[in-house]
Formats: structure tokens, C-alpha cells, sequence
């Protein structure tokens, strides 16, 4: 990407365009781009097929307000309270695709796409309904062992989006605390959106480069986006709001409550500044670590 | 079922962390696990490890109360924060010892559904695997955990997410996942163990009658005397410190 | 492994028994742990199977020892001058057993190993001699797309040896600048024996989990061993000392040149320290960089 | 044939570094260029990025003279330094625009050999591929860069390190490899294209013949006017700019 001026989120999330895969929520539980998810749920950006690991909350929000006709993942609900109402009704009233994955097999499909094979292969799925109903994995006799083996195809999403900590105007990027499947989805993808907590300068990242998980010429934006994963934790950042996650629970089993919500947190808002007026919880980190220090040089 | 001495799933994690062995890598996922690795950490097994599929490494309790396996107490002065291929890879080359498993459903044969059940006519979805199904596949030894409801304990699963034993009595010989299969299965009223692949009664609760939990099942489950493995005895109650543990880690009593 | 009293080289480098696989040299012209080889050459372990990238003078010097039966690697010199005189030597007399790599394939045979699956596909190698001339490698179609892709197996070590900066009694370990191949390597090897310029506590390793490049369940000792390096550069630590390749390239080109070279740099110092003696370069970091901070916590 | 104002090697590096565009990433391993990455990013092509097998990726020269990829100048403020697979992957997937190889034999075809060659009835054992097979199956064009002696000019090379083209004229189209292969190859008398997968014959350094240079290969090398590329024209000298560019990031002419 070109360090110009950066985008906006709105400017950003409109590259986005309906009909497109997507894949976010890859760090599991941690550092979700919720603001990402809401933005285009203003822009009424459709007809998206989200991939992803678990998927906590993210897609049951964008399937709620109509985002979504498919999903490839291996779980999608609320990790704190279960369930995710506008999913599981999206799915029981076959209003969405559903490609049934398992926590690797997802990760292994963005991988074989981040290393540019067709496939890679696999000891897991075996045994299951998950390899045993899908006509997407292939089984095979490992040619050296004569074991069985299953072959997962490569996933290449369009949209890769990630929220980080701190990125230059360049592209490039720090992540620290765990990433999940951030990796293979960012070199998998065609293109990426980084959501950060920070733009930095070019210096700062290159005074750690060890420290670097996603280089520019796989950006397409940067947005400087603080709080962008909440209600999801960020490390260095914030703590996860738990309150959130049950409320929206609680707040979710009909799609009547759902748009009411929505109305409140996504469509009554106009950006991530507002929305962060909703919200009531200190999530502040009252106990630092600072990592122990690191030299380079010559 | 709770005593006014602990509740059902204070038993539950005390149980589930005495299926954790001092040296094991364990892998923990969602809930209950999340308390009972922290209990056995702090117990009979302070040199175990847990791995979580998001990319962390512990060898200790996170200081604080976590909702998931990313809260940043289960992240800060982790052994290793990394990425999911990582952790698989793990469990894939044989490396994890033990992992944790939850289930809407499960057969006599410990396959395990959290992906789809059906409710009358109706079909109900569930969240789906996450990574239990790589953890049923690929793990030396398989825990299951759920609540002692008789709608859970069926003859054959409607989906298999994570995949038990085979069926012919031979465990996992021949079946095609690489791991060992499921050991044990605790519910909120017994023990169970697997034999030839097949589930057997290893302990009820404290004051839970043997007949009563068999008669949730619709098939003749096997007891531990049928099987050759003693005799069905009484699962041990928490112990104090267990207990304290287990309140220090879920002050709010959020899991258990 | 168990945080005990930690070894010294010696007792170390003597749990590597004679016959042994042995995947060193993996962060390529960096952190090849030379004090490893060197102590090898010393205790008379023989019958090696050298695996790596590129080993850059390594494994020339272990087969100048006469340690080495078998080399599986891609490259083997000296970056800065050539020709590894000792390896050419022993190849064209047939002394030992080579099987050609490209650095991606044996990247990739490693990566197997560590990811647990009996091998990998790649579309490298396609119209080599590396993958016509061998019968290691598999012809394969893809399921999916037809493509013809070679599948290279699994390897898996019975050591693979890393110099590292900083490691706590425990084995977790911090590493930094580039790895190269180590991360496989160490996934795939049985034992794994780190060498580190510092040991440091725990603590240290937890402020900073994203930086924990191995953790101890892997690790079969560590060492404590300053310069252990050297003569190739460690990040943070010390540069490359060029004229050492210079003078051995120029020193070894008959195997009785090199056992006078040998009887100096390896038999004629018991330890690190002697030989850090005869160094005569000063290869101090001068310019340091230190690495933005980051903070964790809660 | 050094002339008085910049030897053949610093010619070398100059035609290599004019086959970096602004924007390309570049795959770069040993020698020259270590320093045509550097002139090339700091005269024509400021936008274009530098990755290395070892796992290291560069916007910018290194703030000192480097030996290999892996001198810690060369780490030092680098943009990532990574592992090798994150590197291969890039190219395998094909966002590696442009990679380097050097070699000591070469065909018609673009075919390298770095492994055995034969010197009457011995055979040479040489160090190998390295990546160079990797990067010659894989990037979206090659440049190949080597001494201009004749006996490296081989219609057919005793081994195949690094795949070139094939020899049907079809290029890539009918050869198993999926990346582009050699576009350019730069020795120290002359610049060669390839043409249907062919090498010809693009420029000659200056002050060296054209027949001299046909003359050193064993087959009948096309010309830039046999291909309708053009014509044979005269190679640019280095710049004043990238003279004093590289006799800084090679002061003592290690390399050059």
C-alpha cells in the first residue's frame, strides 16, 4: 500500500463490496474487528461469505442485520453465554450457507492459500461428520506411510480484516498476545484492512522487526481505529467486557430484538467514537507488563 | 444436584482436573476446563502445561478470573503467546496428553455432537466443533465433559463433531482418528471410563445411586465390575483447597 | 525438561550419541551454533546425519572432523568465500552419503515433521534435478485442481541444535532477528538442545510471551554458552566476523591443513572461553537499536 | 575487463539492479545482489521491497557493508525479520516479482547448475541450490548473474539446479515449474534476454564485440534482431550516482 493519507473506517470498509468472502475474527477470542463488522453493517454491505475460526459474536451480528449469506467456520456463537440466536435461526430457517469446519481444518484452508498450494493435507476430521458429509476435503493414502490422510483445500479470501495494536502508514504491522489463524488469513487473502489502536511511524516498527506479523504488501488500508475491538479483549489495550457478550445474549433470541439492538449500538451511532459513549465498563489495564527489553543494532 | 457444600460443577472440575497427569500437556478450551487445569496446576500437577488453540501457553492459574482463553489474565506472563498452527501442530504430531471435550450429545462409544440435534420435527443448530474435533482426533486421551441430562446420553449421535471410539470393540485400533480416543466422561452425577471403546460407570457422585444414573441411558451401560475394572466406588468430593482454588479462580461463580 | 541445575556444554553435547541426526544451522548465516559443533568434534561423536539450509561452514568442519556420515541439506560452503573444501572433498571420495535440498524442501520436510503429517505438497522442485535424480520425493495430482504438485516427506531429527539469546532454567526461550528454519526444526526434532548467550528467569520469558520462540516441553537441556555463535553473527549480541570464513576457507583446502586448523580453533581449547582467546576481532555491537516497548498485562 | 573508471563486477551490479522496477519485491540471496537490491531501492526503485530465504524483508540499504543476508546490518531496522517458510510461502504463492540466481553452468534454456559440474573426468562437487531452484521454479521472472567464461556456456547443464525453461519454445507454458523463469541473464561482457524461452543476446558492456561474445557459446546464440526484440545495443555504463552508491554499501570492494 501507498503511505498517503489514511483512510477513514468509512472510506475503508466501503472497498469492501457485497458479495464478498471475508475473514475476520481470527485470533480466537481476542482482538475481534468489531468496529470493521458494524461499519458494514451501516453501509449495508450483503451477501458476504464469512471464514473464520470461532467467531465470537462477529458473524452472528453481521447475520443479524443481513450482512451474511454464507459462513465457512468451525463455531459460531457467544463464548461466554453459548448460543447465537441469529445464527442459529439464520441456519435452522436456511436463510445461510454453512461450510462445517473444524478449528484446523479452517486454519489449515487459509494456510495451504497463505503458502500457495492447493491443498494441505491432515491427521484430523477422520471419523467425523464434518469430513464424512462434505464433499469440500478430500481423503488420500499418504504415498510414504500408506496412512490416511485428509486434504484441505485452500481458502483465499477476498477481505482479510485485523485488528492490531500498531501499524505505520506503510502497512506494517505489530501484534503481540495471541494471533490464531491472523497469519495464514493475511496471506491468504487478496486483500487486507488493518484496524489499529495506533499509527505509528516507519521507525518504531523497524526498531523490532521480529516483532512484525503482517508487512505492507499485503495491505491494501490502515485506519487508525482505538477501542476496535471492543467488546473483544486487545492486549496492551483492554480487557474484555463480558457484560456485553451476556447482554447481547439476553438481548438477541428474536430478530425484533436484534434490529432493536442494533438500532442502539451499530445504527444509532455514527462512528467508533460515539459508539465508545455506550459503553460502560472500565476495561482499563490496571496491571502492566512491559516485556522485557530487546536490543538490535550493528 | 448441588450440596450445600459445592455445587454440581465444583464437582465436575475438581473431577476433570484429576484426569490431568503431573507432566501433561493438556489442551484446554471453554469453560469448566478453563477452572479445572488451574486446579490441577496448582495440586497434584504443578509441572503440566496448558495449550489453547488461540496461540497460548501456561504453566500456571492466569491471576484473575477468565470468560475465555483470551482474556488478557490468561494471556499476561503466559509461557507463550502464538498462533493456532502452533498448537495443532502439537496435537497433530502427538504432543498433548490430554484434551477437554463438551458435548450436546454422546454414544456409547464417546463420539460427540455439538454441531446440530434434533428437538421433536425440528432440527436445532448448535455453535458447531470449534477445535473439538481435532482435539477428539488427535489427542492421547480425550476427557468429556456435560451435564447429566438423559437427552444427551443417546444410541447414536445426530452428527459426529468429535469422534469416539470404533463400534467393533477395538477403541481406536481401527478407527481412522490417530489419537487415543476418549478416557473418561464426566457428568454432573458420575464418572465414566471406556473400555474396548465402549462407556462403562467408573463413580457416582456423592449420594447419587448407581441404578438411577444407568437408567439414563438408553442402552445397558456397562459398570466398572462388568468390564473388569473394580467396582463402581464413589466419586471423591472436592477437598478444601480444591475448592478455595476453584472460588479464587470463578470468584463470581460465573462457570461453576 | 526439568529446571534443575543447568549442564555445561560438555555433559550437553554428550547426551548426542554417535549414529544421531542432527538439524543445525537453521536460522541460515545466522546463530549457527558453532560451540555445539565444535564440542562434537571434541568428544569424537562420529556417524552424524547433518540436517539443514544451508550450513554456513558447520557441517564443513564437522566433516572435516571426520564426524559426519550423511548431509541433508541444500547448500554447503562458505557464504563468504565459496566452497566448503572439506565437503567437496569428502563428496567426490564418496565418503559420505548426500541427499540433494532445495532450502524449501528441506524447510518443508521439517515442517512436516513439526506439524505432524507424514508430508507436505509444494510446487517447488518441478523440472529439477533436486526432484528427478531423487527417489525421495512423490509426483502427486491435486485433488482439486489438477495442478501437479511434489510431495516432500516428513523429516524428523533425533536432535536438532539452536544458539538462542536468552533462555530461562525451564527451556522456554526468546529468540530475535531472523529464524529461518529453526521454528520447523524444532517442532520435528526429538531432543532439543539450546545453547543461549544468557540464562534469565522465567519471569523474564513471561513478560513477553509473543517473543517465546520454544517452550521448555520441547527442550531437552540448556546451556549457558556466551559467543556460542560465533564466528556468525547473533542479533543484538555480536557481528559476523568475516575474516574467520576468510582465513578458513584459506586454511582447509587439504585435510592436513585442516587438522592444523582444527588442532588450533577446536582440540586445542577445552572451552568457550579459551577459544573466545584466540578471536582477535572486535565484533561489539556498536549502533544498538532498541526495540519499541510493548506492554501485556490485565 | 575492468576499465579504469568501474570494474566488470560493478557493471554487473548496475544491469542487475536496472532489472529491480519500482515496486517489485525482489528475492535476493548471496553476493552481487546483496548490492543491486541496495542501488536499485535507492535510485529507481525507492517503492520496491527486499526479502531473503533467511527470513528477513528490507525497504531500505543496510547502514553498513554486508557479507551475507544475514549481517546484522542487514537485520538491523529491517521492515521483518522472519522464518523461511513465511519468505517461501510469498513466493510460492507468487508475490515475489523478481529473484536472483547465479550459477556455474547455464543452457540455452536458462537451465543453472550450482551442484556437480565436470572438469575432464572428475566431477566438481559445488554447494548446491540453496533456494535457488525454489526461486527459479516459483518468482514471476529471474535474473541470473555470472562470470563470462566460456566454459560456463553449456548446451546442456550436468545437473539442474534451478530449473530455466523449456526447450519446446514455449517458455513456462509446457514446463511443470509455475513461475515465469529467467527473463534476463547478465554476465560480465553482456545483458541476454529470453526469447520463447531462448536465450539471445540484448547488449554487450561497452567496449566489448558483439562476435566475441557469440562467440564464447557452444550453439548459435540469437541476436536481439533475430527474436525482433530489436537490436544488440551497448549496456549503460553505471551511473555516477550508483558508482558512489555502491563503493558505499561495498567500500572495500568485497563484493565488486
Amino acid at each position: 500500500m501507498a503511505a498517503n493519507s489514511l483512510p477513514t473506517l468509512e472510506e475503508a470498509v466501503s472497498e469492501i463490496e457485497s458479495g464478498s468472502s471475508v475473514a475476520a475474527g481470527l485470533a480466537l477470542e481476542h482482538a475481534i474487528p468489531f468496529a470493521v463488522g458494524h461499519e458494514l453493517l451501516r453501509q449495508g454491505t450483503d451477501d458476504l461469505t464469512m471464514i473464520g475460526p470461532i467467531s465470537d459474536l462477529l458473524f452472528d451480528q453481521l447475520i443479524g442485520g443481513g450482512a451474511v449469506s454464507g459462513i465457512r467456520a468451525a463455531w459460531v456463537g457467544n463464548v461466554s453465554a453459548g448460543t447465537g440466536y441469529r445464527f442459529r435461526e439464520a441456519v435452522e430457517n436456511d436463510r445461510i450457507r454453512v461450510e462445517n469446519h473444524s478449528n484446523f481444518s479452517i486454519a489449515l484452508a487459509l494456510k495451504a492459500g497463505a503458502m500457495g498450494v492447493p491443498y494441505l493435507p491432515t491427521r484430523s476430521l477422520l471419523g467425523s461428520d464434518i469430513f464424512e458429509e462434505s464433499d469440500l476435503f478430500a481423503r488420500a493414502e499418504d504415498p510414504f506411510t500408506g496412512d490416511e490422510v485428509v486434504q484441505v483445500p485452500a481458502v483465499n479470501p477476498d477481505w482479510t480484516v485485523v485488528h492490531a495494536q500498531r501499524a505505520s502508514p506503510e502497512g506494517d504491522v505489530h501484534m503481540w498476545g495471541n494471533t490464531g489463524i491472523t497469519d495464514p488469513a493475511v496471506g491468504a487473502a487478496e486483500n487486507v484492512l488493518v484496524t489499529t489502536e495506533e499509527v505509528v511511524d516507519s521507525e518504531t516498527i523497524k526498531s523490532d522487526p521480529s516483532r512484525t506479523a503482517i508487512t505492507r504488501e499485503q495491505v491494501t488500508a490502515v485506519v487508525e481505529c482505538p477501542f476496535g475491538a471492543h467488546p473483544s479483549p486487545l492486549t496492551g489495550h483492554y480487557n474484555r467486557d463480558n457484560e456485553y457478550y451476556l447482554d447481547y445474549h439476553s438481548q438477541t433470541d428474536t430478530q425484533e430484538a436484534f434490529d432493536e439492538w442494533a438500532d442502539e449500538w451499530v445504527y444509532g451511532v455514527e462512528n467508533r467514537d460515539e459508539y465508545m459513549e455506550l459503553v460502560d465498563a472500565d476495561l482499563s489495564i490496571t496491571e502492566p507488563t512491559v516485556a522485557a527489553e530487546v536490543q538490535y543494532g550493528q | 444436584m448441588a450440596s450445600e457444600e459445592y455445587t454440581d460443577r465444583e464437582l465436575m472440575v475438581s473431577a476433570a482436573a484429576a484426569e490431568i497427569d503431573n507432566g501433561d500437556t493438556a489442551f484446554v478450551g471453554m469453560r469448566l476446563p478453563l477452572i479445572a487445569f488451574q486446579v490441577a496446576v496448582s495440586t497434584h500437577a504443578p509441572d503440566s502445561m496448558a495449550v489453547y488453540e488461540s496461540g497460548v501457553v501456561r504453566d500456571a492459574p492466569a491471576d484473575g478470573f477468565i470468560h475465555t482463553m483470551c482474556d488478557l489474565p490468561n494471556l499476561n506472563r503466559a509461557v507463550s503467546t502464538t498462533g493456532m498452527i502452533d498448537i495443532m501442530s502439537r496435537l497433530q504430531r502427538g504432543d498433548v496428553d490430554v484434551g477437554f471435550l463438551g458435548g450436546a450429545e454422546v454414544d456409547r462409544y464417546g463420539n460427540l455432537n455439538t454441531t446440530r440435534v434434533r428437538a421433536g420435527d425440528r432440527e436445532v443448530r448448535l455453535p458447531g466443533s470449534g477445535g473439538a474435533c481435532d482435539i477428539a482426533c488427535m489427542a492421547d486421551r480425550t476427557v468429556l465433559l456435560m451435564p447429566h441430562e438423559p437427552r444427551r446420553f443417546v444410541e447414536e449421535v445426530n452428527y459426529v463433531t468429535s469422534p469416539g471410539h470404533a463400534s467393533d470393540g477395538s477403541g481406536r485400533e481401527n478407527h481412522p482418528a490417530p489419537g487415543g480416543g476418549p478416557s473418561a466422561l464426566v457428568t454432573s452425577k458420575a464418572t465414566f471410563g471406556f473400555h474396548d471403546g465402549e462407556l462403562y460407570l467408573r463413580s457416582t457422585h456423592p449420594g447419587v445411586d448407581a441404578d438411577d444414573v444407568l437408567a439414563d441411558f438408553p442402552w445397558d451401560v456397562n459398570t466398572a465390575s462388568d468390564v473388569g475394572e473394580g467396582t463402581v466406588t464413589t466419586t471423591s468430593k472436592p477437598t478444601g483447597e480444591e475448592l478455595e482454588l476453584i472460588r479464587t479462580f470463578d470468584p463470581d461463580g460465573f462457570w461453576t
